[in-house]
């Protein structure tokens, strides 16, 4: 079936582009790490759309969740490649670094994934702004821990990773981080999707409608919020273990409100619901942040500015809950929505 | 008193009603029936002016009440000058109030605060599982309870005219009855009543002169005999 | 021709005036410079020419700034980011592309360390802790030392391990009788101050910045602490005083330089800035300003440029490490070749009752 | 063994006593109904079948299976449907999606499957799917599988919270007050619809509902309840000539 | 030991009474609109630079119009400044919906008197008198106080004027008005620094520093006045939301808005007033928190914001009796950590407990569990 092939055959041409281009010099290391950090807010915003796009719920502490993948990838990392006053020496030569960064990346998932739990239990009985108010106090409550532990340097941050990325250059180079966070992105809209799509899926949707319905018609809703919540945070702690690489240094500062603020802007940007919404709004904030910077202070007038107009104009998001194929139904000959 | 002149009104872009004119004289009671979707909330949103984002808009046409045009006149104002009062469809009572609380503010706006007592003492004889609920929290009352809530807040704001939206719904038959009989007298004691009502006989046995609606028009008016003897009328709303 | 050289800046996010600072130093000195026709290079005039990227006081951004500057810029040496949580990522990309960055105000040991091609102006955490202990000691004749400092901030944590440890290391285990902290952006430390009072200390030490010490100062005052307050350099900005006023007068803080009767060098940048800008310069200026000028000594140092900017910021790299004296308006500093931290003195300032930062002593390492 | 069986049910809300021990047991393929004033606790009583509230006293089982304790997505997986007496339809998915996710107590396959796209994922979702339309089918609005339910007007929409109920392969429907907000005419309908759906589905189905042309023409059973106890019992003609009942609720007509 | 005891106690409490304050202005525009309004913390900042501007011209310190320019001048910048004024608070008092439509001819004549009084005020105090003695000061206290509840009540409006209630109209989901409100507070941080600089502020000091003591335990008058004017402004809005029919209606439009009209009450005028209502207590508590703690930044009101919106919820959101409890328990929790255990784990403890607080009380201390009806 051609549709089946056309969206990895462009991925593919997409992924062999971005180590090409960097080789005849068409892309500098900033204009990747500028794609790099797009993907980022790319996967930070498609996982928050789940929880508060599709579930409807309001989560506004995902830093906290960055912060802890973040962290667990850097120490894993660090742990089994390179020599570190505290973690001692390396378990692992650094020519494994290629097939070991994966599992790295997971331990950062499923960590983050369990910190989730933090959260996804109280929603059982809380909803609404009670539960905005766990996941803010939740993200609150992990960056202090993460201050409190002098193992990973505590405020001072923790360093280190950046030898791995070395590493991996060292074995080919190509520019693995924006390889790493590509394929991220990949994964999350393709996790994503196949969920949402799902009518396991959708009992998600339900909830966010009406949940007593819901109930009531047979969906089994802590169930359907402890996956959502844990999946939504597991991405999060995925988007973590890559910033932590790409920046190759984590300090708690950096997962701060303000980040969440950020991954909630572009979800509600995006549309509430709307996986192309998200990737979309991603895309244009990270725009938006890099080249309005002349503006200096002015930017952050500028740009909460045009969100706000852009909100009066659209009022449910770019998007809506519609996604890229409603709106364009020939897009729907590429690929198939089920 | 009131008489409404090709109205066309639109939700966003979607046309509702096409030109819709009928009159209710003071001290009558007109009934409008109609399939569902047929346009009668519209109707009566439109008369009591609640707009977009729920209610509708006004694009065409004319709403007078005493021949002076209402199409700009907020909501409140209208209950508040007018005493013309909307029952709405779906209750909407306020849940998070006890039962107290939503008869008095329903109040808000009423100058003879002399004739509260009597109001109070007439909706709780009509409605007494009212009374014994008094301290509830409404969103917690049965759906019937919830439904005489929603009258009795209209009874309870001194209105003069009153917009009745189906107001039987989910009323046990001897209360329905009951509320007909004392809305009756009402009329009798000089209120105008506007009535939608999807029981088509019971809305026709009950009031003076009737307007059958259809997908956004007026196909067929009258006194009521008429219409009940009009054999589409018979066939379409009668149920044979 | 001319000498492009990139500074790496919070102009906005949370802390701007240090950006503010940062940029007012060195335009000032582009200005000194050009103005006397250029930088002489073996006889070569060349203008300067500064690229100013913003980093909003964020890691990532930081290190977008800094790639920008190397890469998109073209820069042959970068100076800043200020802050560690900036300056450490930044370093990074500055050493993996092998261009010169010098931070003026980064005191955490990571930003330099195994980095060849990063320096900094400013002394560190392990030079400035003891330098306060021993002061404290000596001069305060302090036996009980209290120490009040924001955990979630790097550098004042640092400051006060340190400190502490020396302090320790003077008058016995335990002679930190309260070790308290607060958060950054926290405005009442009535709780913290209230235990610290209740240990009855001889000396209170706290390291934070010159916006967060009117409001220590003040509460401490309001809650009956009588003793003396000693601070750290981020005590020395212009707005202390405008901000603290009559609280602050009397308190020492240990520093790069002296504003008030500071001599040479020192009192004309701070005369010059002050006409400029009609502020005070603070310690952030200062630092930029010494660092931007060691990188210029540095540029003439090399000889010559070649114009391949590999070599030359191979060459610029290797004349930093070994600057031997420079007389900077923070004191004098010596690279030692191995390390990027610079050898230099620092200063014990007295806040005098007219509100100025007068020079008490100066310590040497 | 019973399909439904009540014992000395009692539900307190506070100091009201909403349901009064109350009791009731049903054979597969009844139609019957429960009648009563407002806030009689008609309601109420299938707010506790269906696992909604938890009782303050009294049993619920289900053939034979206790439901103490159960969630009621449990409750459901057992054989239970219900309408609701304001529908509570999910407005923004379509009809048909409405029908399928009302599945999901067996969907029969793992989130691993729903990720990985298994073979036995594809042919969950295929049966789903073709379950839903043929329901659709069966009740003529197969056109409208992809409307969103705010576009359809009020009488459907009943129709498709119906539709939705019986996608869960109920043993026992309850309805709550199908007919209200209905035409005349559309309750002709709804009666025959009821009456298919009885037929057709080998179940039963226990019904609120005020409109006496719909309980006298559908029902086998009437139990009348007021202030939560049974006031009165038996067919259609006991029930519209007993005086209690008139006294209580049914009323008489003249306007 | 008491002693300590004591000061803490008045620590927590003095901390809790401006978390209190702004949790209060949160719980009313969320009582209301069931918007989180997070521009609230920012709307507090700006009545706190307002309180300064204020302050600091009506004491002559300011080149608002320097002392010595010609009395024209000042006459007319007095009589512009006296304009806005007036306008405020004649849009306070035409917009209170007591009396619906109902002509009154008191408000002329009200805002005449303020007029001309605020025009004599202001030019009196535009001549840039010095005021040394401490009674002048208080004198400026109890004059920039109101000033300041006004003006910052207008900004509040005026940003649910133009930003909050298009939306509204649109029938957006209510969460795109938060976002809105989010993206609000960031526009008034940055455009404060854009427009007054990088350098901080410090508020003048108008009560005079006396430092009373109980037994042994410490604190000041500002203090002081700080805690008395949470409880006060806790029992007046208590008294409005429960006691008054606008209270009740402001409840009946936080469940229904379709409905609210229908029963002959202003929509609009409600919450309008609720928002002049919240901001003029996020001024109040910016005023007080100015002068307790005078340094003012443009990002003074984003942490203390997010606390004080966790406080309120935690006291059970849109229940004035919630936010004002959660504001004070925020506070002790705090304290308490920090004086008993280390103060590192302070907010590690203390947002454990309320997130445990929350898990326990899905609802909060006084929120009431909505019981869906079906
Ligand atoms: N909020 C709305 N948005 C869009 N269309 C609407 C809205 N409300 C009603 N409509 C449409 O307007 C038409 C008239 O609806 P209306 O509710 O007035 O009919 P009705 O006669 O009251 O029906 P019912 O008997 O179900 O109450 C219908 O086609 C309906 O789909
Ligand atoms: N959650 C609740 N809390 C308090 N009281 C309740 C609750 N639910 C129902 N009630 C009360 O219990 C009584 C029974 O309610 P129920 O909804 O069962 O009545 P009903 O028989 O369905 O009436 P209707 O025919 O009007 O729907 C009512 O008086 C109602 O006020
Ligand atoms: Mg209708
Ligand atoms: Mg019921």
């Amino acid at each position: 079936m051609g549709n089946r092939i056309t969206v990895p055959a462009a991925l593919c041409a997409l992924l062999f582009l971005m180590v090409a281009m960097p080789h005849v010099g068409l892309l500098g290391q900033y204009g990747v790490t500028f794609l790099c950090t797009m993907g980022i807010y790319i996967i930070l915003s498609a996982s928050l759309n789940l929880v508060n796009g599709y579930m409807g719920e309001f989560s506004c502490g995902h830093a906290g969740f960055m912060a802890v993948g973040a962290y667990t990838s850097s120490v894993a990392g660090v742990f089994l490649f390179v020599p570190d006053q505290v973690f001692g020496q390396p378990w692992l030569p650094m020519a494994l670094t290629p097939f070991a960064f994966p599992i790295i990346l997971a331990a950062g998932f499923i960590a983050a994934a369990l910190a989730g739990l933090v959260v996804a239990v109280p929603s059982f009985k809380t909803r609404g702004d009670y539960l905005a108010v766990i996941t803010l106090a939740a993200s609150y409550i992990i960056k202090s821990a993460i201050e409190n532990v002098e193992a990973v340097g505590g405020p001072r941050g923790f360093a280190g990773m950046g030898k791995i990325v070395q590493g991996m250059d060292s074995m080919a180079p190509i520019p693995w981080m924006l390889v790493w966070i590509f394929l991220g992105v990949t994964f999350t809209i393709w996790i994503l999707r196949r969920f949402v799509y799902s009518t396991y899926g959708k009992g998600v949707m339900a909830i966010h409608q009406d949940e007593v319905a819901a109930e009531i018609m047979s969906v089994n809703t802590n169930k359907m919020k402890l996956i959502a919540f844990m999946l939504s945070s597991g991405l999060a702690g995925l988007a973590g273990g890559l910033y932590a690489y790409l920046i190759s240094f984590v300090n708690p500062a950096s997962f701060t409100i303000l980040r969440s603020t950020e991954c909630l802007v572009m979800v509600y940007l995006g549309g509430m619901g709307s996986l192309s919404g998200s990737v979309l709004s991603a895309i244009v904030f990270a725009i938006l942040l890099e080249f309005l910077k002349p503006l200096e202070q002015l930017k952050w007038v500028a740009i909460p500015l045009l969100l706000i107009l852009l909100m009066q104009f659209r009022p449910e998001g770019i998007m809506g809950n519609r996604e890229l194929s409603d709106v364009f139904p020939k897009l729907k000959r590429f690929y198939r929505f089920k | 008193m009131l008489s409404v002149t090709n109205l066309k009104v639109k939700y966003g872009n979607i046309e509702a009603l096409h030109g819709v004119s009928f009159t209710v004289n003071k001290g009558e009671i007109v009934t409008l029936i109609g399939a569902n979707g047929a346009g009668k909330t519209t109707t009566l949103l439109s008369i009591a002016r609640l707009g977009p984002p729920e209610g509708p808009k006004v694009i065409q046409g004319d709403i007078a009440f005493d021949g002076a045009s209402l199409l700009n006149m907020p909501a409140h104002l209208v209950v508040a000058n007018l005493h013309m009062v909307l029952v709405p469809e779906g209750r909407h009572i306020f849940g998070n109030l006890s039962v107290m609380d939503n008869l008095t503010l329903a109040t808000y706006a009423r100058k003879d605060k002399e004739n509260l007592p009597r109001d109070l003492d007439f909706v709780f004889e009509l409605f007494p599982r009212l009374g014994e609920r008094r301290k509830q929290r409404a969103e917690s009352l049965s759906g019937g309870e919830q439904q005489m809530l929603a009258v009795s807040r209209a009874l309870m704001s001194g209105a003069e005219f009153i917009l009745l939206d189906e107001p039987s719904m989910g009323l046990a038959p001897l209360l329905m009855y009951d509320m007909f009989r004392s809305l009756k007298r009402l009329n009798q004691q000089g209120m105008t009543i506007l009535l939608v009502e999807q029981n088509a006989r019971l809305a026709l046995d009950f009031a003076h002169r009737g307007y059958v609606l259809d997908t956004g028009r007026i196909v067929a008016e009258g006194p009521c005999d008429e219409l009940r003897d009009n054999p589409e009328v018979k066939k379409a709303y009668l149920g044979g | 021709d001319t000498i492009k050289i990139g500074f790496n800046i919070p102009l906005t996010g949370d802390i701007p005036k240090v950006g503010e600072m940062s940029k007012d130093a060195a335009e000032m000195l582009k200005e000194k410079v050009n103005g006397a026709g250029g930088l002489d290079v073996g006889g070569k005039k060349y203008m300067l020419d500064f690229v100013y990227v913003d980093n909003e006081a964020k890691a990532e951004s930081a290190v977008n700034a800094a790639l920008k500057l190397i890469e998109g810029e073209k820069v042959l040496a970068m100076v800043g980011p200020q802050g560690s949580g900036r300056a450490i990522p930044a370093a990074e990309v500055a050493n993996n592309n092998k261009t010169v960055m010098i931070s003026g105000w980064s005191t955490n040991p990571k930003t330099t360390l195994d980095r060849p091609y990063v320096f900094r102006a400013c002394f560190l955490d392990d030079f400035q802790g003891p330098v306060a202990a021993k002061f404290a000691t000596e001069q305060l004749k302090a036996k009980k030392a209290a120490v009040l400092f924001d955990v979630a901030s790097d550098y004042p944590k640092g400051l006060s391990e340190f400190f502490k440890k020396d302090f320790e290391k003077l008058n016995g285990p335990g002679s930190v009788v309260a070790y308290e902290t607060f958060t950054t952006k926290d405005v009442d430390f009535s709780a913290q101050l209230t235990k610290i009072i209740k240990a009855k200390p001889d000396v209170l030490f706290t390291p934070q910045y010159y916006n967060e010490v009117p409001l220590i100062v003040k509460q401490a005052r309001e809650l009956g602490y009588t003793g003396p307050i000693l601070g750290s350099d981020s005590w020395g900005s212009a707005e202390l005083m405008a901000l603290c006023g009559d609280d602050c007068k009397g308190q020492y803080f240990v520093t790069h330089y002296a504003a008030a009767g500071a001599k040479g060098a020192t009192k004309e940048f701070i005369d010059a800035f002050n006409a400029k800008f009609k502020q005070i310069p603070d310690d952030v200026g200062a630092l930029t300003w010494d660092a931007t000028g060691m990188v210029l000594a540095a540029i003439q140092k090399m000889g010559a440029i070649s114009g391949d900017l590999p070599k030359d910021r191979e060459a610029l790299r290797n004349a930093m490490a070994t600057m031997r004296d420079y007389a900077g308006i923070t004191g004098k500093m010596s690279f030692d070749g191995k390390t990027g931290d610079p050898i230099k003195c620092a200063v014990i300032v007295k806040i005098s009752d007219k509100g100025e930062f007068t020079f008490h002593e100066s310590v040497c390492p | 063994m019973a399909l439904l069986e009540i014992k000395d049910l009692t539900q307190r809300f506070g100091g009201l006593i909403a349901v009064n021990d109350f009791s009731v047991t049903m054979e597969g393929r009844e139609l019957n109904a429960l009648i009563g004033p407002n806030g009689a606790g008609k309601t109420t009583v299938f707010n506790l079948v269906s696992g909604f509230y938890q009782p303050t006293t009294g049993s619920i089982t289900i053939n034979g299976v206790d439901t103490r304790g159960m969630k009621p997505h449990q409750v459901t997986s057992l054989g239970v449907a219900r309408t609701f007496q304001n529908i509570r339809l999910w407005n923004d998915m379509t009809v048909l999606d409405n029908i399928r996710v009302s599945q999901h107590y067996r969907l029969g396959y793992s989130l691993a499957d729903a990720l990985l796209r298994t073979r036995r994922y594809a042919d969950r979702e295929a049966a789903i799917e073709r379950t839903a339309m043929e329901l659709l089918e069966f009740m003529g609005m197969k056109d409208l599988a992809n409307e969103f339910p705010p576009n359809l007007s009020y009488g459907i929409q009943r129709k498709v919270e119906i539709a939705r109920a019986l996608s869960t392969k109920p043993k026992l429907l309850l309805l709550d007050e199908p007919a209200a907000g209905l035409p005349s005419t559309d309750v002709v309908e709804l009666i025959k619809l009821i009456e298919w759906i009885h037929k057709e589905f080998d179940l039963a189905i226990w019904m609120i509902e005020h409109q006496m042309t719909v309980v006298m023409s559908l029902c086998q059973w009437i139990k009348v309840i007021d202030f939560g106890a049974t006031i009165a019992e038996g067919t259609p003609e006991d029930i519209r000539n007993n005086p209690t009942v008139i006294k209580a609720y049914l009323g008489d007509e003249a306007i | 030991m008491l002693e300590t005891v004591i000061q803490q106690a008045l620590n927590a409490l003095q901390l809790g009474s401006y978390y209190s304050l702004i949790a209060l202005g949160y719980c009313l525009v969320y009582g209301v609109l069931l918007l989180i309004n997070f521009a609230h913390g920012d709307i507090f900042m700006v009545g706190a630079y307002i309180a300064f501007f204020a302050a600091t011209y009506i004491m002559g310190q300011h080149a608002l119009i320097p002392p010595n320019s010609p009395i024209m001048v000042k006459l007319v910048f007095a009589g512009f400044f006296a304009l806005i004024v007036t306008a405020a608070v004649s849009f306070a008092i035409k917009k209170k919906p007591q009396a619906p439509g109902r002509k009154n001819y008191s408000y002329p004549a009200i805002l005449g008197g303020i007029f001309i009084t605020v025009t004599a005020a202001i030019y009196y105090w535009g001549q840039g008198m010095k005021l040394e003695t401490g009674a002048d000061k208080i004198l400026v206290f109890a004059v920039t106080m109101p000033l300041t509840m006004i003006l910052t009540s207008v900004v509040g409006v005026f940003i649910e004027r133009v930003a909050y209630k298009p939306l509204r109209l649109k029938g957006a989901n209510r969460l795109y008005v938060v976002i809105t409100a989010l993206m609000m507070g960031i526009i008034l941080e940055y455009g404060n620094l854009s427009l007054l600089g990088t350098s901080r502020l410090s508020y003048p000091t108008l009560l005079p520093r006396v430092v009373f003591d109980v037994a042994g335990a410490k604190i000041s008058i500002t203090k002081l006045t700080a805690i008395a004017a949470s409880f006060l402004m806790f029992a007046l809005l208590q008294w409005i939301v429960t006691r008054t029919k606008l209270g009740m209606a402001m409840r009946a439009v936080s469940y229904d808005k379709f409905a609210v009209p229908l029963m002959g009450i202003p929509l609009d005028a409600v919450i309008v007033f609720t928002f002049f209502l919240g901001s003029s207590m996020a001024g109040m508590a910016g005023m007080l928190y100015a002068m307790n703690f005078p340094v003012l930044d443009p990002f003074m009101g984003a942490l203390v914001g997010w606390k004080a919106f966790v406080a309120a919820v935690v006291g059970g959101i849109g229940d004035i009796r919630g936010a004002f409890v959660g504001g004070f328990l925020l506070a002790f929790l705090e304290v308490i950590v920090a004086a008993v255990f280390s103060s590192e784990l302070r907010d590690l403890i203390s947002f454990t407990i309320l997130l445990g607080i929350l898990t326990w009380k899905p609802t909060g201390l006084f929120g009431k569990p909505k019981t869906t009806k079906i």
